[in-house]
């Protein structure tokens, strides 16, 4: 499985993860995910987004392994914006190629599911001049739980 | 020593980046360096009581309050993860 | 929901579903099924497509309206090649957006599971320079059976 | 007048694309004409031999063998689809 983790400052090209998983029909499926800052009805003036480096690439990194060992994959593709961002940017594309449909959905479905809920990003919003933290939502732990709970050991390490 | 290391509102809240310290005695856990960095620090302490729900890595993987601590260890203190 | 629904000759643009679905930030995931012609181990030289124009069109429409009904969506394109292809050309393109990633996951592969089980398409393949019918394979039959198992009636009408 | 439409295998197995005619005396659903077609084409009879797991269209949707006909529609029959 190639795989392509990457944590950048730099708008997303939306080109990028289909040129880079195409393998010439080695894979029939190829399923992408792409996350988009919210309008939030226009109560959002711009967002900021904060890692830790070195642990978000190396988490990322123990997903799509997890990923590659649970479903038959060929590629995996796991970019995700850092920084100051407005509505409409795109802040993560995961995108996975396999021979088979469901394989694909699948993975790109778990891989979202708990970098929503394990990866080190935390997002601040500028809302009337001032900037505050966003609260984790409760339904992204669940998707992750729900997850972890077919798996040993209940962290992807 | 150790390194702890904070982010996002616990970052803000406490003033601190990053601190570098000897593991202290009797602290042989993330729950109970936690316990002694509140005694040691009124801000600290102010900035872990404004942020009840934390998540802790040990090393750069995710662990538990419960994961034991040794010397040379990074260990880092942050809210709930809200990427993607 | 605003909806693009085609069946062509021409090859397929791999880019025009994310440019065609980004809306500002309204939708904050978009979920991208991209199919390509698998090489089956170079055993075949080409693909033939062979579809019930007039029906097929009715037919997207119809899934991509009960999608609508069943999740909160902002958009869909379904876009299906037909004719003469080569091993790593894409064939079909699903897009979804919506405001919420499960949404949008779940939306993909339920257009999809319908698409590839009971839309009036027909794969031929040429190995050995003899044209070649494509037998249905039983798991797209159970993934659809799964899917409407749930829906009142039992056919997209 | 109905008409009576062919696709892929079936297609190519009767050497017909599309038969108009009228709804046949005693036919009133897909199975009858089906039969029907059997009993007067000898090439069709063994068409349909030939594809023993069929789908079916009336008036471009879905239907069942069982479903009934009248007069103006559209029938198609073909293998089980392959697409996507």
């Amino acid at each position: 499985m190639k795989t392509c983790i990457a944590v950048q400052d730099a708008p997303l090209n939306a080109t990028a993860p289909q040129q880079w998983l195409r393998d010439e029909g080695v894979s029939g499926a190829i399923v992408l995910f792409s996350g988009h800052v919210r309008d939030e009805d226009g109560r959002v003036e711009a967002l900021h987004l904060e890692h830790y480096p070195g642990m978000t690439e190396r988490f990322l990194g123990t997903i799509v392994e997890r990923a590659g060992q649970r479903w038959h994959l060929n590629g995996a593709w796991v970019v995700h914006r850092v920084g100051t961002m407005r509505q409409g940017d795109e802040i993560v594309q995961v995108a996975v190629s396999a021979e088979h449909r469901q394989a694909a959905f699948e993975a790109c479905a778990y891989i979202m599911d708990i970098l929503k809920t394990r990866a080190p990003f935390w997002k601040k919003e500028l809302i009337d001049g001032s900037w505050h933290w966003v609260e984790a939502r409760e339904r992204d732990a669940l998707a992750a739980a729900a997850w972890l709970a077919g798996e040993p050991g209940h962290e992807p390490r | 020593m150790i390194q702890v290391r904070f982010f996002a509102a616990l970052r803000e809240r406490s003033g601190k980046e990053c601190l570098e310290m000897a593991l202290p005695d009797g602290v042989a856990t993330v729950a109970e360096l936690i316990g002694w960095l509140e005694q040691s620090d009124q801000t600290l302490a102010a900035a872990f009581a404004a942020t009840p729900c934390r998540m802790v890595a040990v090393n750069e993987m995710l662990a538990s309050e419960e994961a034991s601590l040794e010397d040379g260890d990074v260990v880092a203190l942050f809210p709930p993860v809200t990427g993607g």
